[in-house]
């Protein structure tokens, strides 16, 4: 029998056990909805959509080739932030991010969990979908993204692959 | 739809091992310590089963390489409660780990004992972190995995076929087994399509699988070592 | 009303443990709550660190919960097949019996019913047995039919409770809202008495079948899987049989514990035991008995696989526990029950403790060799079961204890409306029935006579 | 088991990671480590592949990385590589493990305990760099620059010829190789007078004889032989080849062969010298060659006239199969059998290794071996047996020696003043019996680079002694292994997948070739490529030592090597079609594989594609290599009468003078016969049978080198095929156990009159019954959390008996006894 | 009084628990059977399982109901609550 090692067990673990426990519960509670999430620079889609003229894949260069969109860091900024273009506050915050050639700690708004294939390039390229069907129209915001446009759930996306007959073999994501 | 299948020429196979690391890698394996292992709980999606017949001096060594078999007709699906375990489309055997409730009846029922559970939480070194496989999950702990015929390799193949504009070819997608292989030992494709080494392979008369009385019909056959 | 109140003087005896209870009492709780307790901190510890706390692993990957669920399911059998069957078959010495059996089924069952919980990897997945659960596996043939159980052996307790709730609720016992409450406005009229006597008759042929498939469907667990020792077709009557064995041994020892405790030996006489453990007797040479067919269908037909999992059980690692399988389960309970002079109340609560540990062992025998000896050439693994598995079961036993005392703090533990009726019509209605069976009248008078004579 | 603040926070930030998880369909119980989840936020996650060489063994294998996002996630084989072409070991794919090995050292790190004691702190280089300067000017100022001692590990790669460099530049002899897999030339040296390490083409033999070489799993490069084992069985109907192992163990290179035939250790040569027999009964040899070629086949007279016997009659009387039969344990009808296959064959190849090489008589048994291959020929023109020729590299600069490295480099080196050993050159395992006894002169510095022979010495004890002695030891290692652990500094270097080298011939290979190693990773910790310290402190020193080594750091270096090959345009970059055939083809006209017009563009094809080749070797000519005294194959030695010769610095010996030379050699055999191969019996301690079993050591391909124990999944898979993971086993034939009342998974201890161990046991039919076999690669005490403590090392209680012909450890003649412990393994 | 009336509802509540739990039985199973039909998994056995199960449930919430309903006939009658001298056995209280 193993009872040495696996049951040297002290109170202040059971306290832990306990917490823990409790936290589960206020976890499972909890609405998940990714919600305000703070990001380091107020990045305004806007200006850079609307108003600058760019187009999604400018900055998020990798949605058609590559399963993660990325989030664009430093080293896309640089290609138009290269000196001051603007008297913005957080035009400043990220020059001086590129200057210091640190990364900006963006916040991920929409992710998946790791057990999921999900491929950009496969919705944006080979399904031609619009990045708005997911994500809204990011254009228009001018504040940074804080939370999920459609909420990102597996009903969700087992909803919309039954209407555009697509398969909803669990081996079609999860892996 | 294709069915996939493998086929591990044992005549090729010296039993070097690499197939098993090569899968403990590729899939973020986890390893289990010292003190686990002695309890028996190491996971190996692939093994490699060595078997010695006859007595001194006129012995003889076998070795085995055993992945899944991802059974046509899996004796682990039916037991399955909640369907984290079923056999798709392409003959896949699947465990979906976020679906699994971890009540190992699956591993009870298979005939092989293929199927491994995580009794602990798998730990990497903090410094391994950032270099597991991303195409493939980690496990938590708690739930049955098994061999999944690196089915996240066909997802990325078929996407990558879709863009090329192909049908998928022999060889686009395989397993990290079957690709590190270093004798070429091992086989894999659509064992429905004629074109396939597989299919022409497992009509050999040395081909053979384990334990077909059972009816478990195997997707992966063995082609007998020649005297 | 003489006689009534004749009565009530006679069962007083069956009502006090509600009213008084002595410090024993409480010491035993406490006793009882600690063990409780530390099954609960070592199953948090569990939920905490994972199933790697308990002592299973590659390919014993099921144990000591899948052998206590086995094993507590089979205990349940008791009570509400035994009482159902004496009850259907008019047997009069069930009375004072039939309610311990059913108290026996509802908790074992509701305890027997959480172990495959124990057993997940990943409780807090539970409900997707609900929303994506699939029926073809017996796991959940298993929830269904233990859930039918439960509720019909619930149900089955509680109708024929009724009368002595409503005893307890006019004599004003604490807490009152509770019998009232649960008296369900008993008042003891014809009418309904015979709604009463109707339920329970209908309840009593129904149970049987439900409580039947409980086992068989928890033999299916294993039988369905095509692993050597396991697929047998024999392993539903089997279980049944083990079930209904492993009950009575249970329920003579609870009656022997109760009897002790409450003083209850004008109630359980001698001759309770000894029908009982007549009926232990018949169901231990039946257990052998298919015992036997279903090691000689392996053993004959000597297929590899099977064969090594029998040689594993007779001479391997796992042999002392087969054959003290076999001496509890049928050596020491045929040799003490067919002495006349052992078949005593210790003799007898000799074997029924033999007789439970004996039962345990066969699911022990059951589960783990067949997992300990895969097909492939894989090391044969060894089970041994961890601390955490030992505190859970004896957790498991306690909340049985607990439970029992609990329930008999709260209601009567022999039913005194079906001792109260059997002293009123009983002795008619076997005299009848009596007349019923005889080959017709060798002389009415004689019979009348006789009873005459004996009264 | 203290909850720690630390895991008190894990256990907050998986719920608070839960909370946030709870939204997207993930469980809230348990989610993906934060690392993980981390790294899939944000980055476009592209896939990319790098060439480069494992580093782990001196295999040489290229292998492929992919990196995701520029982190290396895992290693492949290089399918152009030719040496394994696409195959990898386990132990190369779990090479990822050591680049993010937890124990790596992050940074220069000085002692600040006792030796040996594993305390230290970190400095930086700059001050460990001014400290090792000046410890060597130090020597050189006191005109002692041979009180510089180097131990090495693997040589095949230019780095390390870069220490040799700056050893001659400096002025010191004292560069040992600790190379475990490096093969033993001295038979080769007293039968045809060169030392060069041969090559073998297995392309158009029909059978081979395996003695004790356990290539499959120890290599050198096992894949490359795990290809050529599996090829051999599969080429085609009538064309496979036969394979004859013979070893005490039914190892897999045994279980892979057509035939295994157990000879009791330490008895090879009596089998080889009957299949001699049979062969040469038969005439079934190349007595073209014999005739030609040979000296010593048939009886001779010496000038003085007097008869002296040969190979044939000594063979043919003594060495008849019912006699070997009897030395051996292998049956006289098996031994005609194989030995009829041999001499019936048309081309036929004899191999040696592991337990024939590492016994006490492993020179002899080497030697008949030899025979046999040149009983068939094999070192005339077949091409069966070649020397490869290195890559043609440019030569650096000639070494520049200043009077303080002269001075030094005339002084012999530590192994010089050994007389009990005939060929010491390469007995680095006797280097602690002149450095404890301060001879010829005490070393002041240390230098240590990949070599662990406080690991996998015999004598590690000794070693450890040493280490104690000497007043300052640097080590280059990046993890602190049982050496390194005695070291005052260590300078840790890059992991492999950190650095660029070039590893070129690897031994057995018959081509000559050399593969690129390239960074696929810049370093994650602040260590220094060996080779850039080196430069950098030849710098420091000046003069001389900075003029001969002139590089700014390693790659330039290299590239320097390189331009010779770019510019003899010699062989061909490894390309997709490696078919030799068509590789002709293009020759044939001149052609290249590959464009490219400047070195860069060579440089870059190069790495991008792994290596270069030359698949096309001119055959050797064994004729104008042999150096004999006859100027032939010398089935009798006068190389080694030379050598008696030179040892007793006279030109002429007399038979008392020889005999006592002999002696001191451990050589038994007096007159001819001690000139001629021949067996030995093994000299064992201890025949009184207090010990009565043969305790013999074996490798595995999950941990060849025992360095690999660091990485988990090695440990993991140590035992793959017995299962036992994390832990070392003794392998008892069940009859054996059965003798000694030991059942399958008991613990047991092995007892040597050195030492003991504990282990679990496991009856095993492929053992030969008297004997018991303990896997080498555990029982570390240092080398990281994985390593230490896990598992048993069988060298720790081997007797420290050596080959006196070749100074090579014996590994055959320790006998122990094996008892029973008290407590069973949890199974 | 009152206890009596929150009594009573108790009651009711209680008979009503066991059919929202046996329908919540039935749901659970259809629900399966929806969900085996949709992906075309073992609807056989589903279906097989829920005519087995679903009656079996259904009738003990039945008699259970039915008893209940039985009982509550006769609930006032003999009611001695009012001369405080006990139910049926009006006679135990002198004991007592």
């Amino acid at each position: 029998m193993q009872i040495g090692n696996t049951f040297m067990v002290k109170p202040n673990r059971v306290a832990a056990s306990v917490f823990f426990l409790l936290a589960i519960i206020i976890a499972g509670c909890a609405d998940g909805q990714n919600s305000d999430a703070v990001q380091p620079i107020v990045y305004s889609h806007y200006t850079h959509v609307e108003e600058g003229g760019a187009e999604c894949l400018d900055c998020h260069q990798y949605a058609e080739t590559q399963s993660a969109a990325s989030i664009p860091n430093i080293k896309v900024c640089i290609d138009c932030h290269d000196e001051a273009i603007s008297e913005s506050e957080d035009e400043a915050t990220l020059l001086m991010y590129i200057s210091e050639n640190k990364k900006i700690p963006w916040r991920q708004v929409y992710s998946v969990p790791d057990y999921v294939f999900f491929s950009h390039r496969r919705h944006v390229k080979l399904g031609q979908m619009e990045c708005a069907v997911c994500h809204g129209d990011v254009g228009s915001l001018a504040v940074p993204v804080a939370e999920q446009y459609e909420r990102i759930t597996m009903e969700w996306c087992m909803d919309c692959h039954e209407t555009s007959n697509v398969s909803n073999d669990c081996y079609a994501c999860h892996r | 739809m294709a069915k996939w299948g493998m086929v591990i020429d044992l005549n090729k196979c010296t039993g070097c091992g690499e197939c098993v690391t090569a899968c403990k890698v590729e899939l973020n394996v986890p390893v289990v310590g010292p003190e686990e292992s002695a309890k028996g709980r190491t996971l190996l999606c692939m093994d490699i089963l060595s078997t010695y017949e006859g007595e001194f001096p006129d012995v003889k060594m076998r070795t085995l390489p055993r992945p899944c078999f991802h059974c046509e007709h899996p004796p682990c699906i039916k037991v399955c409660p909640v369907r984290a375990t079923y056999i798709n489309d392409e003959g896949i055997v699947a465990q979906i780990y976020p679906q699994c409730i971890g009540c190992r009846y699956c591993q009870v029922a298979c005939p092989y004992t293929v199927k491994y559970f995580n009794w602990t939480k798998p730990e990497w070194p903090e410094e391994r972190g950032a270099a597991l496989n991303p195409d493939v999950s980690v496990r938590p702990e708690g739930v049955v995995e098994k061999c999944t015929f690196c089915v996240h390799r066909l997802q990325k193949a078929k996407e990558q076929v879709a863009v090329e504009g192909r049908e998928l070819r022999e060889g686009d997608y395989v397993p990290a087994c079957v690709e590190s292989c270093p004798t070429k030992a091992m086989y894999f494709g659509d064992l429905d399509n004629p074109k396939h080494m597989v299919s022409q392979l497992k009509k050999s008369h040395r081909a053979f699988r384990l334990m077909e009385d059972l009816g478990t019909e195997p997707k992966v056959y063995y082609l007998s070592e020649v005297e | 009303m003489s006689e009534r109140q004749h009565s009530t003087f006679e069962d007083e005896q069956l009502i006090r443990p509600i009213e008084q209870t002595g410090p024993g009492f409480y010491l035993m709780v406490a006793v009882l709550v600690g063990v409780i307790a530390f099954a609960g901190y070592t199953y948090i510890r569990q939920i905490l660190f994972g199933l790697g706390v308990t002592g299973l692993a590659q390919p014993v990957s099921w144990g000591f919960y899948i052998i206590n669920f086995v094993f507590f399911i089979g205990i349940s059998h008791a009570g509400t097949l035994i009482s159902a069957i004496l009850r259907l078959s008019k047997a009069e010495w069930r009375r004072p019996i039939t309610r311990m059996a059913e108290v026996i089924t509802a908790i074992v069952l509701a305890i027997g019913g959480l172990h495959p919980i124990l057993d997940l990897g990943r409780p807090d997945r539970m409900l997707h047995l609900f929303t994506e659960g699939r029926l073809q596996s017996p796991l959940l043939w298993d929830v269904t039919s233990i859930t039918a159980y439960f509720a019909a052996s619930t149900v089955y307790l509680y109708l024929p409770m009724i009368p002595d709730i409503a005893i307890l609720r006019d004599r004003g016992t604490r807490p009152r809202w509770l019998y009232e409450f649960l008296a369900w406005g008993w008042r003891g009229t014809e009418h309904q008495k015979k709604v009463l006597e109707r339920a329970i008759n209908i309840l009593m042929v129904m149970v049987i079948p439900i409580a039947i498939s409980v086992h068989t469907v928890i033999s299916f667990i294993f039988s369905m899987t095509i692993q050597p020792g396991w697929h047998s077709t024999i392993f539903g009557p089997y279980f049944v049989v083990g079930a209904i064995f492993s009950g009575i041994a249970a329920l003579l020892i609870v009656m022997i514990a109760f009897r002790k405790a409450f003083d209850l030996g004008k109630y359980l006489k001698l001759i309770h035991f000894q029908y009982l453990s007549t009926l232990l007797l018949i169901m231990s040479f039946l257990w052998f008995y298919f015992t036997f067919a279903e090691y000689l269908t392996g053993f004959y037909g000597h297929e590899p696989n099977e064969m090594r999992v029998f040689l594993y059980k007779f001479t391997g690692d796992y042999a002392p526990w087969f054959w003290m399988m076999g001496i509890c389960n049928f050596l020491i309970p045929v040799v003490i029950l067919v002495n006349p002079k052992t078949k005593k109340i210790p003799g007898i609560l000799i074997a029924s403790i033999s007789v439970v540990i004996g039962m345990w062992l066969e699911r022990l025998i059951v589960v783990v060799p067949s997992l300990a000896n895969p097909r492939l050439p894989y090391p044969t693994g060894i089970y041994i079961p961890s601390l955490t598995e030992w505190s859970l079961f004896a957790g498991g036993v306690a909340v049985f204890v607990l439970a029992f005392m609990l329930f008999a703090k709260l209601f009567p533990l022999i039913s005194i409306w079906e001792i109260q009726e059997g002293r009123e019509k009983s002795v008619h209605a076997v005299a009848e029935r009596l007349k019923s069976y005889l080959p017709d009248p060798p002389s009415e008078q004689l019979l009348s006579e006789e009873l005459g004579n004996r009264r | 088991m203290e909850i720690s603040r630390r895991e008190f926070l894990k256990y907050l930030g998986i719920t608070t990671a839960g909370v946030s998880l709870t939204g997207l369909g993930c469980d809230s119980m348990w989610s993906v480590p934060d690392e993980v989840f981390e790294k899939i936020g944000g980055a476009p996650r592209i896939e990319t592949w790098e060439t480069s060489v494992c580093g782990l063994c001196s295999g040489g294998c290229g292998i492929k990385v992919r990196l995701i996002d520029d982190i290396p996630v895992r290693i492949l084989g290089n399918p152009l590589h030719a040496v394994n072409r696409g195959g990898v070991c386990p132990m190369a794919e779990a090479g990822i493990e050591a680049l993010y090995n937890p124990d790596r050292i992050r940074q220069p790190l000085q002692r600040i305990g006792e030796r040996g004691e594993d305390k230290w702190q970190e400095i930086s280089w700059d001050e460990a760099m001014q400290t090792v300067v000046s410890r060597l000017q130090g020597l050189r100022e006191k005109n002692a620059a041979h009180k510089l001692a180097f131990f090495t590990g693997q040589d095949n790669n230019l780095s390390s010829r870069l220490n040799e460099r700056f050893m001659q530049a400096f002025g010191s002899p004292n560069l040992f190789v600790f190379d475990q897999s490096k093969p033993s030339t001295v038979a080769t040296y007293l039968t045809q007078g060169h030392k060069s390490a041969l090559a073998y083409n297995f392309k158009d033999i029909e059978m081979l004889i395996n003695f004790g070489a356990d290539f499959l799993d120890e290599g050198p490069s096992p894949i490359r032989f795990n290809q050529l084992y599996s090829e051999f069985r599969n080429r085609g109907e009538g064309r496979n080849v036969k394979v004859v192992h013979v070893d005490s163990r039914l190892s897999r290179t045994a279980s892979n062969s057509n035939q295994w035939l157990p000879a009791k250790p330490g008895t090879m040569a009596a089998l080889a010298l009957g299949i001699a027999n049979v062969v040469i009964k038969d005439g079934n040899y190349d007595k073209r060659y014999i005739k030609t070629h040979s000296f010593g086949f048939d009886d001779w007279r010496d000038p003085s006239g007097n008869s002296r016997i040969g190979f044939k009659a000594l063979v043919e009387d003594n060495y008849y199969p019912e006699k070997v039969a009897k030395i051996t344990g292998v049956p006289a009808r098996r031994i005609v059998e194989v030995a009829r296959e041999f001499g019936a064959a048309k081309s036929a190849l004899v191999l040696a290794g592991g337990q024939a090489i590492n016994s006490s008589n492993g020179v002899y048994t080497l030697w008949a071996i030899e025979c046999l291959n040149a009983l068939k020929g094999n070192y005339a023109d077949n091409g069966v047996i070649s020397v490869p020729k290195a890559p043609p590299f440019r030569e650096p600069p000639k070494i520049n020696v200043d009077r303080v490295a002269a001075n030094g480099l005339k002084r012999p080196d530590l192994l010089q003043s050994i007389s009990d050993i005939c060929f010491a050159d390469d007995a680095v395992a006797f280097l602690p019996k002149t450095m404890l006894e301060n001879q010829p002169y005490q070393i002041q510095v240390l230098f240590l680079a990949n070599a662990n022979p406080v690991f996998n010495a015999v004598n590690q004890s000794d070693f450890a002694a040493v280490l104690e002695e000497i007043p300052f030891i640097v080590s280059f290692s990046s993890s602190l292994d049982e050496t390194s652990v005695y070291a005052d500094l260590v300078l840790p270097d890059h992991v492999y997948l950190e650095k660029h080298d070039v590893a070129y011939s690897v031994p057995m290979v018959d081509f000559s070739h050399f593969g690129m190693q390239q960074p696929v990773v810049a370093p994650l910790y602040n260590t220094r490529h060996t080779g850039d310290v080196i430069l950098q402190i030849a710098q420091s020193l000046g003069g001389t030592v900075a003029s001969s080594l002139p590089w700014a750091d390693t790659k330039t270096y290299l590239d320097d090597h390189l331009r010779g090959v770019y510019e003899t345009g010699a062989g061909t970059i490894f390309s997709e079609r490696m078919d030799e055939d068509w590789l002709k083809f293009l020759k044939e006209r001149g052609w290249q594989v590959f464009e490219y017009s400047t070195f860069d563009e060579f440089r870059q094809v190069l790495l991008d594609k792994g290596g270069w080749w030359n698949p096309f070797p001119d055959p050797t000519d064994f004729r104008r290599l042999v150096k004999t005294p006859s100027k032939k194959y010398e089935f009798y030695s006068q190389v080694f009468e030379e050598e008696i010769k030179r040892h007793l610095q006279t030109t002429k010996v007399s038979k008392d003078e020889e005999n006592a030379v002999l002696q001191k050699w451990k050589v038994e055999a007096r007159g001819d016969l001690a000139f001629l191969p021949h067996y030995e019996a093994q000299k064992l301690r201890d025949n009184e049978g207090r010990f009565p079993l043969q305790l013999l050591p074996f490798k595995l391909i999950t941990n060849i080198t025992g360095e690999g124990s660091n990485l988990p999944m090695l440990q993991e898979l140590f035992g793959l095929l017995t299962r036992n993971y994390w832990q070392s086993w003794v392998e008892i034939n069940p009859e054996t156990a059965h003798d000694h009342k030991i059942s399958e998974g008991d613990m047991v201890r092995i007892i040597s009159p050195k030492g003991s161990l504990e282990v679990v046991a496991r009856l095993i039919p492929g053992i030969m019954p008297g004997v018991v076999y303990v896997p080498f690669g555990l029982g570390h005490k240092a080398n990281g959390r994985y390593a230490k403590g896990i598992g048993v090392n069988p060298y720790e209680i081997f007797l420290e008996e050596f080959d006196h012909l070749s100074g090579m450890s014996s590994l055959t003649s320790t006998k122990v006894i094996v008892e029973k412990g008290n407590r069973k393994e949890m199974a | 009084m009152k206890n009596d009336k929150i009594i009573f509802w108790l009651q009711i509540a209680s008979v009503s628990w066991i059919w929202i739990f046996v329908l919540g039985v039935a749901i659970w199973i259809l629900n399966l059977i929806r969900v085996a039909h949709k992906i075309n998994d073992a609807l056989n056995a589903s279906v097989g399982i829920s005519i087995v199960a679903i009656p079996v449930f259904f009738t003990l919430a039945a008699i259970l109901t039915y008893v209940f309903v039985g009982l509550q006939k006769d609930k006032h009658q003999g009611d001695v609550r009012t001369n405080q001298t006990g139910g049926i056995d009006s006679s135990w209280r002198g004991i007592k």
